[in-house]
């Protein structure tokens, strides 16, 4: 009798430690809710169905267990029964699909009004770029990367020109605005994830790959890489800070483009080389 | 030489040669009779030595002891790799030489060794080997001596594999999927000879798989004694035998993916390599695709799942079905949920990948057909349980373990249900959820069943029983800790923590997460431990056990109908023996026993009611 | 071949036989020696191994950006002067179905029991075999010489080389391991072992005649091999 | 080894080797005219599958016996080939969308 108890106190238990766990979703702050809704919805359904097998399992222990000389009931099959099992289980998978499919629809179909952020990865780091005025990112190529251009753009693509880049793994994104995040990757696989926003994606090095959101919760959170990528993936974080528009304008502006960039350096390069040439006339 | 075989042995007489089923005007059809045999006995080779009789054995029986050794002694380390593990996440740096490389080093290890040298060798290598022949009624093997190479191809990849610890870099430290570019770049750990050793071992098992396979394969199909039809066979057999057909077709993704990768290694292909820049520096590579890996890694890891499943939807069948005193319920169901599941596993591959960047369509496709792998595997799951109704049930070791099968077996199918689902997955993946989903459906239920399979079938191979007193011990440690390590974690990933983290801490919200790695981690310990209580038990009733004699589970299959217990090579002395039903008759209505073996000709049994046969 | 006697069997034609035979007992595969039945299912895990590498090369070479080199023009021999293409290609591909027939002959005399026609017809498909690794390896070696290697080529992506000495090396292995093969089992043909059912050197299992249409099985499944490479490889 | 019990001794006249060791010369000749011809896009196509299909098919059916084996070791042999089918389709999808992403996001900046 007590390995009945035994099993059901296993069952009691685990619906207990759902009820009160402390540990469960971070609050979400994106407008991936019916993800949620569809977790919640498979919870229910699957947790309905593992109490309901397991409670029919125990009560079996209580009333079946040996009995010298009482014997068994002897019935190969129930076609019926087989049936309406099939056909109930058949619906049941049937009504968690359909939800999944909708909202996996809309997680591939990006909204027009998205604003495309270039997500470069590399053993171990990210950084970021936004597109300028034109409202496009520049093409970019991983043999074009070096220290005077560290997103590898390509230097004719005059898109390119105005792109706003962010060397740090600081983040900002406009609240209630839906956002593409274009992942790339120099080295290999890293995915660029954020556990309140829900969404996740494969960044895959020598192709690009994409997902979308919409931030609608001020605060900040944090990035984490969730595709093992070497010995540093624990520690490949990063920071997003989601601000009101204001906000977000301001520190919009500040940032370098890429044109800033080029002219900065051309400086360097210049005074460099003048230094140098000082120095020989010396 | 002539003496090691039982040469031309005259086919076995028949059961009644002068009436013929077809039944003959004014005379009644026998019901006893079995068509006479199709194929001559199999002439087998009998060893003399010490060495051919126990180390290069042809002997399917001690093949498959052989194979469960080995896979037993893997199996271990896999389990010390995890105990390190986790000293590491429930008390970061308690263990002064853990260093990421290091962790992710036993991450890989425990993982492969767990799935491909432990789970699959033993379920195929050790239990297809040792019950195929003695269930089907077969002599032996069809091919023994092509088994006894099998499991030597094995013992080699298992020592490629070990020896990757001792090579410079150590073993690959990659994840056990193994994913390019990282396995072969530098910056994660063993990505120079240890990857290279991975690769090989497991062609090796491919390879000595492959050999194995084909046996099982054909000793099902073309081997079965008279009256055993495929609808009569024990669902051991069927699970086992339909495991091995995916593992035939699902290998070879894995041969070819590994070759592919020991290639770009090596030879600097760039097959799943695009260009690459490190530390500041583009590499020779270019052009190649990393997905595509992926592909066909999982076109082999989906079916791979169910190659270590499918043996233990089987064995668990047959074990509920005996300790219940009844059968089976809806066997044909439960054959076609086998085959069905099997064939439907190599459409399904691609949800392990719905968030790595593949064509965003797939999803549609894959989510689809994953879902429609519940239904039969839920089938499966009401009719173990549908059996325990209404049956007779001895709450015995074997049947505690069936038990703990079932729950955790559910548990994992349902989480399962949320991974499968296109959406419920994209938050999901890559975190503790699916840690703690496939250790549930993967590691902890089949490693139930076959806890469950060593207590019922230990008493047929050693002849004695083992220690029930001690089995149940083992038995709650195991359940309750196993089950306490992974319900809770499944909470880990809702929070968000993802898999791999070598030390996850300092994040604010996974602070909270603590205390329950530590609790995971003690329990993780304890359940380790717990293992040793089997082995213990073993070599204490190897010697001092109660004598098991013959069928002492009272259970209708071949297996224990062998003229000596333990079986000895040949399995049936003179004579093969004839089916007449299937291995399911328990509680017959109008029956003196409550089972009637396999091998009892309906004459014997006038007057009970069998309804399927 | 067709059906066997087997005593107390009614065989039955087309899926209804199907469906009988897989319902009935002993064996599924009636008539089938087990040695068959194990190449074949064999044969068909192989399948899958050429079918992954043809849909990994189909997969990198669909996704490539650079251009792939033309194999008409890359497999070109100038034969008078003249560049034909795919010259080598085509005498290869005529040369395995020559030693594909030869060894569908030999099967076919070696159930008649003749043993020096099976035993001459299996040396005639060696020799072809052999004709056919030697081509390859001429083939290998221009390509070689022309700058393609593993890793890289001149023509294009470099894809094309890793792809190419893959596969065909893959199936240039298989091609070996059955010449080799095709020299035993004649050498055990001529020598009657299969007339006097001698034991085997290592399985000690008893010769038959069936074994060298086991072995015929996996010679037509590498001409077979061959027609899909020669089909995706050379002519796309 | 098993042997079969009754020996079997009907096998097929060699004229019927001989015509599908012709019909496979005849075949492999027309798939090579296919790149002599230089024949492009889909007509290239259907011609190389078809002729490479009758081929295999031919080796298949009568040098690999096949064609008079039994339905259950036919099937056997013929429906895993739903899974490549299956694989093959896919695989043709994903190469075309890679590349679709490489050119597009790479080559034309189409962001």
């Amino acid at each position: 009798m007590h390995v009945g108890f035994i099993f059901l106190a296993v069952i009691v238990g685990s619906v207990l430690f759902h009820i009160f766990t402390p540990w469960y979703w971070t609050d979400i702050a994106s407008n991936w809710g019916s993800m949620d809704d569809t977790i919640t919805l498979t919870f229910w359904v699957g947790g309905g169905v593992f109490v309901a097998v397991c409670l029919f399992m125990v009560y079996c222990i209580f009333k079946f267990s040996y009995k010298e000389g009482r014997k068994a009931e002897y019935k190969p099959e129930d076609k019926k029964l087989e049936r309406i099992l099939t056909w109930a289980t058949t619906l049941g998978v049937a009504a968690l699909l359909a939800p999944g499919l909708i909202v996996w629809n809309q997680y591939i179909n990006v909204p027009k009004n998205a604003i495309d952020i270039d997500v470069m990865a590399w053993q171990w780091g990210w950084q970021y770029r936004l597109p300028g005025e034109d409202g496009k990112l520049g093409s970019t190529k991983v043999e074009n990367i070096n220290d005077n251009n560290p997103f590898g753009i390509i230097l004719e693509d005059i898109n390119g020109k105005d792109d706003v880049l962010i060397q740090s793994d600081v983040l900002h994104l406009k609240n209630n605005r839906p956002v593409k995040i274009l992942l790339r990757s120099v080295d290999v696989l890293h995915n660029w994830y954020v556990p309140q926003f829900r969404a996740k994606m494969d960044a895959v090095p020598g192709t690009i790959t994409y997902y979308w959101f919409e931030p609608n919760k001020v605060g900040e959170y944090e990035v984490l890489c969730a595709e093992y990528c070497g010995v540093g993936h624990y520690g490949m974080r990063g920071r997003v800070f989601v601000k009101s528009e204001q906000d977000y304008e301001k520190w919009y502006q500040e940032q370098e483009t890429f044109s800033d960039l080029v002219a900065k350096q051309e400086e360097i390069e210049f005074s460099g080389t003048k230094l140098v040439k000082n120095n020989l006339n010396d | 030489m002539s003496e090691d075989f039982n040469d031309n042995k005259t086919i076995q007489a028949q059961s009644s040669e002068t009436i013929s089923g077809e039944g003959v005007r004014g005379v009644a059809p026998d019901k006893d009779y079995v068509r006479p045999a199709e194929v001559a006995d199999q002439d087998l080779y009998h060893g003399h030595s010490f060495i051919t009789k126990w180390i290069f054995c042809q002997d399917a029986k001690v093949i498959g002891v052989q194979y469960f050794l080995l896979a037993t002694f893997t199996g271990i380390i896999g389990l010390i790799l995890s105990w390190l593990m986790r000293l590491q996440l429930g008390f970061p740096g308690a263990a002064g030489f853990m260093t990421a490389e290091h962790y992710y080093q036993f991450v890989t290890m425990h993982g492969m060794i767990m799935v491909v040298y432990f789970l699959t060798a033993l379920f195929l290598g050790g239990f297809g080997n040792y019950l195929i022949p003695l269930m089907v009624g077969a002599r032996d093997m069809v091919f023994p001596y092509v088994n006894m190479v099998s499991f030597w191809m094995f013992f080699v990849a298992v020592g490629v594999l070990l020896a990757s610890f001792f090579v410079p870099g150590g073993p690959t430290g990659s994840g056990w999927t193994l994913y390019p570019p990282q396995a072969i770049l530098e910056g994660t750990p063993g990505s120079g000879m240890g990857i290279i050793l991975m690769c090989v071992s497991l062609i090796l098992f491919v390879a000595g798989f492959t050999m194995g396979g084909l046996n099982y394969l054909i000793t099902v199909l073309q081997a079965r004694t008279r009256g055993m039809t495929l609808m009569r066979m024990p669902l051991t057999v069927w699970g086992i035998f339909t495991a091995t057909v995916l593992a035939m077709l699902a290998f070879p993704a894995l041969l070819v993916s590994a070759l592919m990768m020991t290639l770009d290694k090596v030879l600097a292909t760039s097959f799943f390599m695009p260009t690459i820049l490190k530390a500041g520096e583009v590499l020779e590579y270019g052009g190649g695709t990393p997905i595509l890996f992926q592909h066909l890694f999982w076109f082999f890891g989906h079916p791979e799942v169910y190659i270590v499943a499918l043996p233990a939807f089987g064995i668990v069948s047959d074990l509920i079905s005996v300790h219940s005193r009844k059968n089976i319920f809806g066997y044909r169901m439960m054959v076609w949920a086998i085959v069905i599941i099997g064939a439907l596993s190599f459409f399904v591959w691609a949800h392990h990948m719905y968030v790595s960047g593949m064509h965003p369509w797939f999803g549609f496709f894959f989510a689809t057909t994953t879902l429609i792998i519940a239904v039969p595997t839920a089938m499966k799951v009401y009719n173990w349980i549908l059996t325990l109704w209404k049956g007779n049930i001895r709450l015995n070791t074997v049947m505690l373990w069936c038990l703990g099968f079932i729950v955790t077996f559910v548990n994992g199918g349902i989480t399962g249900i949320f991974l499968g689902n296109v959406t419920v997955d994209v938050p999901l993946s890559d975190t503790y959820f699916v840690v703690a989903h496939f250790h549930m459906v993967m590691g902890i239920a089949p490693l139930m069943v076959i806890m469950g399979a060593v207590y019922h079938w230990f008493p047929l191979v050693a002849g004695r029983m083992l220690s029930e007193k001690l089995g149940k011990l083992h038995f709650w440690i195991t359940f309750l800790g196993a089950y306490s390590i992974y319900f809770p974690m499944h909470y880990l990933g809702f929070i968000g923590v993802p898999r791999r983290y070598f030390e996850m801490y300092n994040s604010p919200y996974i602070t909270s997460a603590v205390g329950v790695n530590e609790f995971i981690s003690m329990a993780a310990f304890l359940v380790g431990a717990a293992q040793f209580i089997l082995i213990y038990n073993i070599i204490v009733s190897l010697r001092m056990g109660k004598p098991a004699g013959k069928n002492p589970w009272q259970a209708n299959s071949l297996e224990w109908l062998t003229p000596t217990v333990p079986p000895e090579h040949g399995n049936w002395g003179d004579k093969l023996p004839v089916i007449h039903r299937w291995p399911y008759d328990y509680s017959v209505p109008g029956a003196k026993d409550d089972f009637i073996p396999q091998t009892t000709p309906p004459s014997e049994v006038a007057g009970t009611e069998v309804e399927k046969t | 071949m067709s059906e066997p006697k087997i005593e107390g069997y009614k065989f039955k034609p087309g899926y209804s036989g199907m469906a009988a035979d897989t319902a009935s007992d002993q064996t599924m595969f009636k008539g089938v020696h087990w040695g068959k039945a194990m190449m074949w299912i064999f044969l068909l895990s192989d399948t899958f191994i050429f079918s992954c590498f043809l849909i990994s090369y189909m997969k990198g070479r669909g996704s490539t950006p650079e251009e792939w080199p033309n194999p008409s023009e890359v497999f070109a021999l100038n034969a008078f002067g003249v560049p034909v293409p795919l010259l080598l290609i085509a005498i290869m591909t005529f040369v395995l179905i020559t030693s594909s027939g030869t060894m569908a002959l030999a099967v076919k005399y070696g159930y008649e029991r003749n043993r020096k026609m099976c035993g001459w017809l299996i040396l005639a498909t060696a020799l072809g075999g052999l004709t056919f690794v030697g081509m390859q390896a001429f083939e290998w070696s221009k390509l070689i010489h022309e700058g393609v290697r593993p890793w890289e080529n001149p023509f294009g992506a470099p894809q094309f080389g890793s792809f190419f000495f893959m596969i065909t090396g893959f199936h240039g292995t298989h091609v070996s391991i059955g010449v080799i093969f095709l020299f035993i089992y004649a050498y055990k043909t001529f020598a009657g072992h299969y007339d006097e059912g001698k034991r085997g050197w290592f399985t000690s299992m008893k010769g038959d005649y069936v074994e060298i249409e086991i072995l015929g099985l996996y010679w037509h499944f590498v001409d077979l091999v061959w027609v899909f490479i020669f089909a995706f490889f050379y002519l796309w | 080894m098993s042997e079969i019990k009754k020996e079997q001794t009907t096998t097929h006249k060699i004229g019927i080797y001989l015509w599908i060791w012709g019909l496979l010369f005849v075949l492999s000749f027309f798939s090579y005219m296919v790149d002599w011809y230089q024949f492009q896009g889909l007509l290239r196509w259907s011609l190389i599958l078809l002729f490479m299909f009758l081929k295999a098919g031919l080796i298949m059916a009568f040098f690999m016996h096949l064609f008079w084996e039994r339905y259950a070791l036919v099937n056997v042999l013929l429906w895993p080939m739903t899974a490549i089918a299956c694989f093959v389709g896919l695989m043709v999808a994903e190469g075309k969308y890679t590349l679709f992403s490489r050119l597009f996001y790479f080559f034309v900046g189409g962001q």
